[in-house]
């Protein structure tokens, strides 16, 4: 526990700059749900803390011309009172207010629950799902990368020295999309997923012309999962389409055991969870 | 004066607002972590990261050097005490373990187990501080299961644990701690004379009493070696008698302050930082706060057991019981005392039986050590019970309410674990279930009813009130046993009922362990009964004094004057024409009539009344995620007497809730390491306000005729039968039955797989 | 005679024996003559025990009077949480 | 080592307070303002007993850092009655015998008034979910659930 700085810059650069000086002592504050209680556990002694709360372009939510920009500081509370964001994705916006209780909800931000790279990360299956895209500034400048590849295992982020996600965009989906997200945890409320499933799918008529399904918690980092999308391609997801549905995103998951549920559990409900989001993103695009 | 024949009370069965209240809903109310004082210093203790370890040594002298460290503390600074069971204010305790509990010794026994404290300057240099504390391990094989820990080969946690309760005493140490048994009647006859006979199995895991308020405690020992000690707990004299004796001071020279109490639920019945911050302390010679994380709460302070349970019952084709048999397997934690002896005391107490045996095993391994939590060992073998009972109730075809009915213990009923029961409410508990529209009520797809009872039970024990008259009429009445509930109100009502004054006259005050004489713990569903027994006594020793006061005045004798309604009157006319006198006016002329006017009261309060209950649950089951939702619960509960109903509510709803918490997801969760892996409220579950329904009431009152108002301690048993119900409801709801709790659902899931 | 009733555990100390009759006029009498009755149980009656007289539990209070016809069962103390 | 000078607005007074980097506001408020009203009962977000609004939001006081509070807006449990007026709520919970400890009290009000400031009308689910990151061991939740459900309804004007 040495001596701790704190640092809340007004400007992206200063923020990267502070960053990059920083040799990996380090962290980014947004919400700080997760970084507080690290701090608090011991289990990390940074240096540095930087607090990006300060800097507007990563607080908005904006429809620009390819889609809807989150900023990447943008709390669930903020998510969920944005009447124009939840009927352009209910499914991103559900995943991203279930994560934590109200009091977490006015916190939490959207690039926090990706950069903490938890595999059981609420958000980040459905913005997978979404085919959400993050913008990412650094020392070399800017760079884009799909959110699918930004954990690269527990804890472990593509971000490199001195890079912080600024953004996520959600592309225009066209017309007929609807998107949902779902998670099994033993309570009601407070928990961490024990499998998370996010499903975006376009209906044209009766027949499902796309989709992208994406599971979490269920192996090192969300897993996008293209064999479940193909089994719902070209269906009007009837028993077959989902019993395949199922079938595909249960093959899928290379879980652990932990103390949150067993291998054989997350597979199976896996399966379960991917169907019942299909149905509701289903529902959504016939709306 | 009112006495339990009297029908009508003007306060009793009331629900005014508690006295405490507006200072706990202002966030005015000082628990134990919320006072400070000059010159405080701020505690940690460094805790084991092994289940099991000898230590080999432990080097404080870095963290000593340390600026701002003017404390530190380990084994060295508390002495060694033999191994024996002492009385301390009526409990029976072995201090060598206690003491090895409080700061480890020779080994450390589970993970988290303290190791050495500081007291710094701020709680940054104190936890830089821990970090400076080397401690030489060498790691021993752990033992984290019950049934592991009993076998020969196992690892051994104390050398000199010899199986007690068996004849002849072992000669080999071991992890069994002690055997004990009850029972009565000739069980195989009983056997033989069934016509269906159910055995099974059953395992439950540790829970904690899961108080949002973590242990916390300000100790200022001054250089002349007085104390002084603000601690969060059920019992400031308990706490007095250990510290006192682990710290080796006069038990007068330590005084002991209950702070308000965040949640105990029998976890704080027990010292574990507060000899640590006296400790400390005395070493800096200054004040010491000292406060447990969230983290150290679950680690290192009581859970209860967990258990293995093997019931054995069978039954006449009538639904008579002809035998009931059960062996109880109950971890200790560390060192040995689970509660396995209330337990089979319990286990089968609300019924009639014939033929009745309980085996209980006492076993230690490396978890942190027990204690008590709600009906100590009772809600995990009566789950166990109930879960054959209602089997047995299937099999027969009988109506699961009818089957207890026909068996349901009454006054006079030899209970299991011996003697005759006075007037119980078993009966109407299980009439009133049945007659209650929850009972009725039809059931959807998926869904399942269950229904259990309990008993618990409840205890008198020391008690010490003092109730002062002040000048202008108003009174103080001082208890000792700590509020957890409302009891402060409870008092007030039952004092003011006597005196016939206004309850807002009556203060009620938590009195300090120099104040009072003795006073037992708040547990054991004791404090109405023992402590307003106390009330009661001291309240119509103010009332006789009063009448001799007036009788002084008026110069008429005692006799001829009575107590109503709050004033003194003459009993009739040939006693004399005189203007009532009020508590008020008598108290003014006190001084001149003979000084100050007090009631006190000095009590071993006995013939505390058993409470049985009864619980209707039904629960939603998802066949797909094995997921189960709590859709109505109904807890039916005997009060006695309910003083105040709406605390007794809030008992049986609170306890309805801990039970669906044991039930379907609070456990603790060992790893491979023998470390605990969910030491926080993330993932100890316990139930949130949108995990479970409104939870109705019914307060039954078949009053206990040992108590002024015919109070019966009601704390207990709600978190008995619930934990069944639940059970119940869910093989109800799938038609199979699990034979494990917590019904989480990854083990619901499997066993609906299983069962193909 | 009071009908004393010695649960498992007590009766350990005794040779088995659990249920006896025994002149005493109150329960600390009784306890002192069981004690004298069976040395190995004298040690165990000293604390940590509850009796029960008529179905009326005692703990730590001795001088309760007995009835000639009282039925007394010796049992472990009992707490609570 | 090195202390931040923070200038905030605590129940509407403007207040000064030293404080580490590492002290989260939770610590600052109980440990260097001695306003104890809030109560850590975890220190990881989890049980709500801390629960303070920052400017207008409700958030744990746990999971901020004392830092933070630079020229924002805290409202604590110590700056909900008016007076010796009682908000409707802590009235409420007295009139229902909503609280038995009460060490979780303090963080359900906060929470609570900050559900009827944004919804004056919720359902019984609706007050269920938002409260369901304020733990409490003693109620079984039922006459609190109750106690916020009557206050709405007198706040209303029902």
């Amino acid at each position: 526990m040495g001596d701790m700085r704190y640092e809340a810059p007004d400007s992206l650069d200063q923020a990267v700059a502070l960053l990059a000086a920083a040799d990996g002592q380090a962290r980014v504050l947004a919400g700080g749900t997760d970084l507080l209680v690290q701090l608090r556990s011991g289990l990390i002694e940074p240096g540095l803390v930087v607090d990006i709360k300060k800097i507007d372009e990563m607080r908005g939510i904006n429809e620009e011309a390819e889609g809807w920009r989150l900023g990447a500081a943008v709390t669930g509370a903020e998510v969920g009172e944005h009447a124009a964001l939840k009927s352009a994705w209910p499914g991103v916006s559900e995943a991203i207010e279930l994560i934590g209780s109200t009091q977490v909800q006015g916190r939490a931000t959207v690039g926090g629950n990706l950069c903490n790279a938890s595999p059981a990360a609420d958000s980040v299956p459905a913005m997978i799902a979404a085919g959400a895209r993050a913008s990412i500034a650094g020392p070399k400048g800017r760079r884009e990368l799909a959110v699918e590849e930004l954990a690269t295992g527990p804890g472990q982020t593509a971000l490199e020295q001195g890079e912080i996600v600024v953004s996520l965009l959600l592309p225009k989906a066209p017309a007929g999309t609807g998107d949902a997200y779902l998670r099994m945890i033993p309570r009601t409320e407070m928990d961490i997923a024990i499998v998370g499933a996010g499903v975006c799918l376009t209906m044209d008529s009766d027949s499902c012309a796309a989709a992208r399904v994406a599971l979490g918690a269920v192996a090192e980092t969300a897993l996008l999962v293209p064999a479940a999308a193909e089994a719902l391609v070209g269906s009007n997801l009837d028993e077959a389409a989902m019993a395949a549905l199922a079938a595909a995103a249960s093959a899928a998951c290379r879980p652990i055991d932990d103390k949150r549920g067993s291998k054989e559990y997350r597979i199976k409900v896996a399966g379960v969870m991917a169907c019942r989001a299909a149905r509701t993103a289903r529902q959504r695009a016939q709306q | 004066m009112n006495d339990a024949a009297h029908g009508e009370y003007k306060w009793i069965g009331t629900r005014p607002p508690r006295p405490d209240g507006v200072d706990k809903v202002t966030g005015r109310a000082k628990f134990g972590a919320d006072t400070a004082l000059p010159n405080m210093l701020v505690g940690a203790v460094l805790r084991s990261p092994h289940a099991h370890a000898k230590i080999k040594s432990i080097d404080i002298s870095k963290a000593e050097a340390l600026p701002g460290v003017k404390a530190v503390v380990s084994r060295d600074d508390f002495q060694d005490m033999p191994s024996e069971m002492v009385p301390a204010g009526e409990m029976m305790v072995n201090y060598r373990d206690m003491v090895r509990n409080v700061m480890a010794r020779e080994k450390v026994l589970y993970d988290g187990h303290a190791v050495a404290a500081v007291a710094a300057t701020s709680a940054s240099v104190a936890r830089r501080a821990l970090k400076l504390i080397e401690v030489d391990y060498e790691v021993l094989p752990h033992v984290i299961d019950v049934m592991a820990a009993m076998k020969p080969d196992a690892p051994l946690l104390h050398d000199d644990i010899f199986t007690e309760g068996v004849e002849p005493v072992p000669d080999k140490a071991s992890n069994v701690a002690k055997r004990i048994e009850i029972g009565f009647g000739d069980m195989a006859a009983g056997f033989e004379a069934a016509a269906e006979v159910i055995e099974r199995e059953f395992d439950t895991q540790p829970v904690h009493q899961g108080y949002i308020e973590p242990h916390a405690c300000l100790a200022d020992v001054s250089e002349d070696g007085q104390a002084e000690l603000f601690c969060s707990t059920q019992g400031q004299y308990l706490v007095r008698a250990h510290c006192a004796r682990l710290l080796g001071m006069d038990v007068s020279r330590l005084r002991v302050t209950a702070s308000e109490i965040g949640g105990g639920f029998g976890g704080k019945t027990v010292v574990y930082i507060e000899p640590v911050a006296l400790a400390l302390s005395r070493k800096a010679c200054r004040p010491v706060k000292l406060v447990m994380s969230r983290d150290e709460v679950f680690r290192a302070s009581g859970p209860t057991s967990g258990a293995h349970v093997r019931i054995k019952l069978g039954a006449a084709k009538d639904g008579t019981i002809t035998a009931a048999e059960a062996e109880l397997f109950y971890q200790a934690g560390a060192f040995p005392g689970s509660s396995v002896q209330p337990a089979a005391m319990c286990a089968f107490a609300p019924y009639a039986l014939e033929a009745v045996n309980v085996v209980g095993w006492d076993v230690v391994s490396n978890r942190p050590k027990i204690s008590a939590y709600r009906a100590p060992g009772a809600p995990i073998s009566v789950y166990a019970v109930e879960c054959v009972l209602d089997e047995m109730a299937a099999r027969l075809g009988l109506d699961p309410v009818d089957f207890r009915l026909k068996n349901a213990a009454k006054e006079g009923t030899k209970a299991a674990y011996g003697p005759k029961f006075g007037p119980i409410g078993m009966i109407e508990s299980l009439e009133a279930a049945k007659a209650h529209a929850h009972y009725q009520a039809p059931l959807g797809p998926n869904q399942g009813r269950g229904v259990a009872s309990g008993f618990w039970f409840n205890i008198g024990g020391e008690t010490c009130v003092s109730l002062n008259l002040n000048e202008d009429g108003t009174l103080n009445l001082l208890v000792g046993t700590p509020d957890i509930g409302g009891s402060r109100a409870s008092m007030a009502m039952m004092a003011a009922e006597e005196l016939g004054v206004d309850m807002a006259d009556i203060q009620t005050m938590i009195g300090d362990t120099g104040s009072l004489g003795f006073n037992f713990l708040s547990a054991g569903s004791r404090t109405t009964f023992s402590t307003g027994m106390a009330t009661v006594e001291a309240a119509r020793t103010v009332i006789e004094e009063l009448r001799r006061r007036a009788a002084k005045i008026w110069e008429i004798d005692v006799d001829a004057v009575v107590w109503e309604q709050g004033s003194a009157k003459p009993a009739g006319s040939n006693a004399g024409e005189f203007e009532p006198l009020s508590i008020a006016e008598l108290a003014k002329q006190a001084g001149a009539t003979g000084g100050p006017i007090a009631g006190h009261a000095e009590i071993n309060a006995q013939g505390a009344g058993p409470s049985l209950g009864t619980q209707i649950v039904d629960v939603e089951v998802d066949p797909e995620t094995g997921g189960i939702t709590v859709l109505r619960h109904t807890v039916i509960q005997d009060a006695g007497k309910a003083i105040h109903p709406a605390y007794v509510e809030g008992q049986y709803q609170g306890g309805a809730a801990q039970c669906i918490g044991w039930a379907l997801n609070e456990e603790y969760v060992y790893g491979e390491d023998g470390r605990l892996q969910n030491p926080g409220f993330l993932d100890y579950r316990i139930p949130v306000a949108s995990d479970l329904p409104m939870i109705d009431t019914v307060i039954i009152e078949v009053p206990n005729p040992s108590h002024p108002y015919g109070v019966r301690g009601v704390g207990e048993t709600p978190i008995i039968p619930g934990i069944a119900a639940v059970a119940n409801a869910v093989s109800g709801a799938l038609g199979i039955r699990l034979s494990q709790i917590p019904m989480s659902p990854p083990r619901v899931l499997k066993a609906i797989e299983e069962a193909g | 005679m009071a009908r004393v009733v010695l649960t498992a555990n007590f009766a350990l100390y005794t040779g088995g024996e659990s249920e006896l009759e025994l002149e005493a006029e109150s329960i600390r009498q009784l306890l002192r003559r069981l004690g004298r009755r069976f040395p190995d149980l004298a040690p165990h009656l000293e604390q940590g025990l509850a009796v029960a007289v008529d179905g009326q539990i005692y703990q730590d209070d001795w001088f309760q009077p007995l009835a000639p016809d009282s039925e007394v069962h010796i049992l472990p103390q009992i707490a609570g949480g | 080592m090195a202390k931040y000078h923070v200038t905030t607005t605590i129940n509407g007074d403007a207040v000064e307070f030293l404080c580490e980097p590492e002290q989260t506001l939770l610590d600052v408020l109980r440990d260097e303002l001695y306003l104890t009203g809030s109560k850590e009962g975890c220190a990881t977000g989890d049980c709500g007993a801390c629960s303070i609004t920052l400017d207008g939001r409700l958030v744990c006081s746990c999971l901020v850092l004392g830092v933070e509070a630079e020229g924002r807006s805290v409202e604590t449990i110590e700056g909900m009655a008016d007076g010796d007026q009682l908000h409707p709520l802590q009235q409420k919970f007295l009139d229902h015998a909503a609280l038995q400890c009460g060490v979780c009290t303090p963080g359900v009000l906060v929470a609570a008034k900050s559900l009827l400031e944004k919804n004056p009308d919720p359902s019984e689910t609706e007050v269920r979910y938002w409260l369901a990151g304020n733990l409490c061991r003693c109620t079984g939740y039922d006459k609190i659930i109750r106690a916020v459900l009557d206050a709405a309804a007198e706040m209303r004007g029902a």
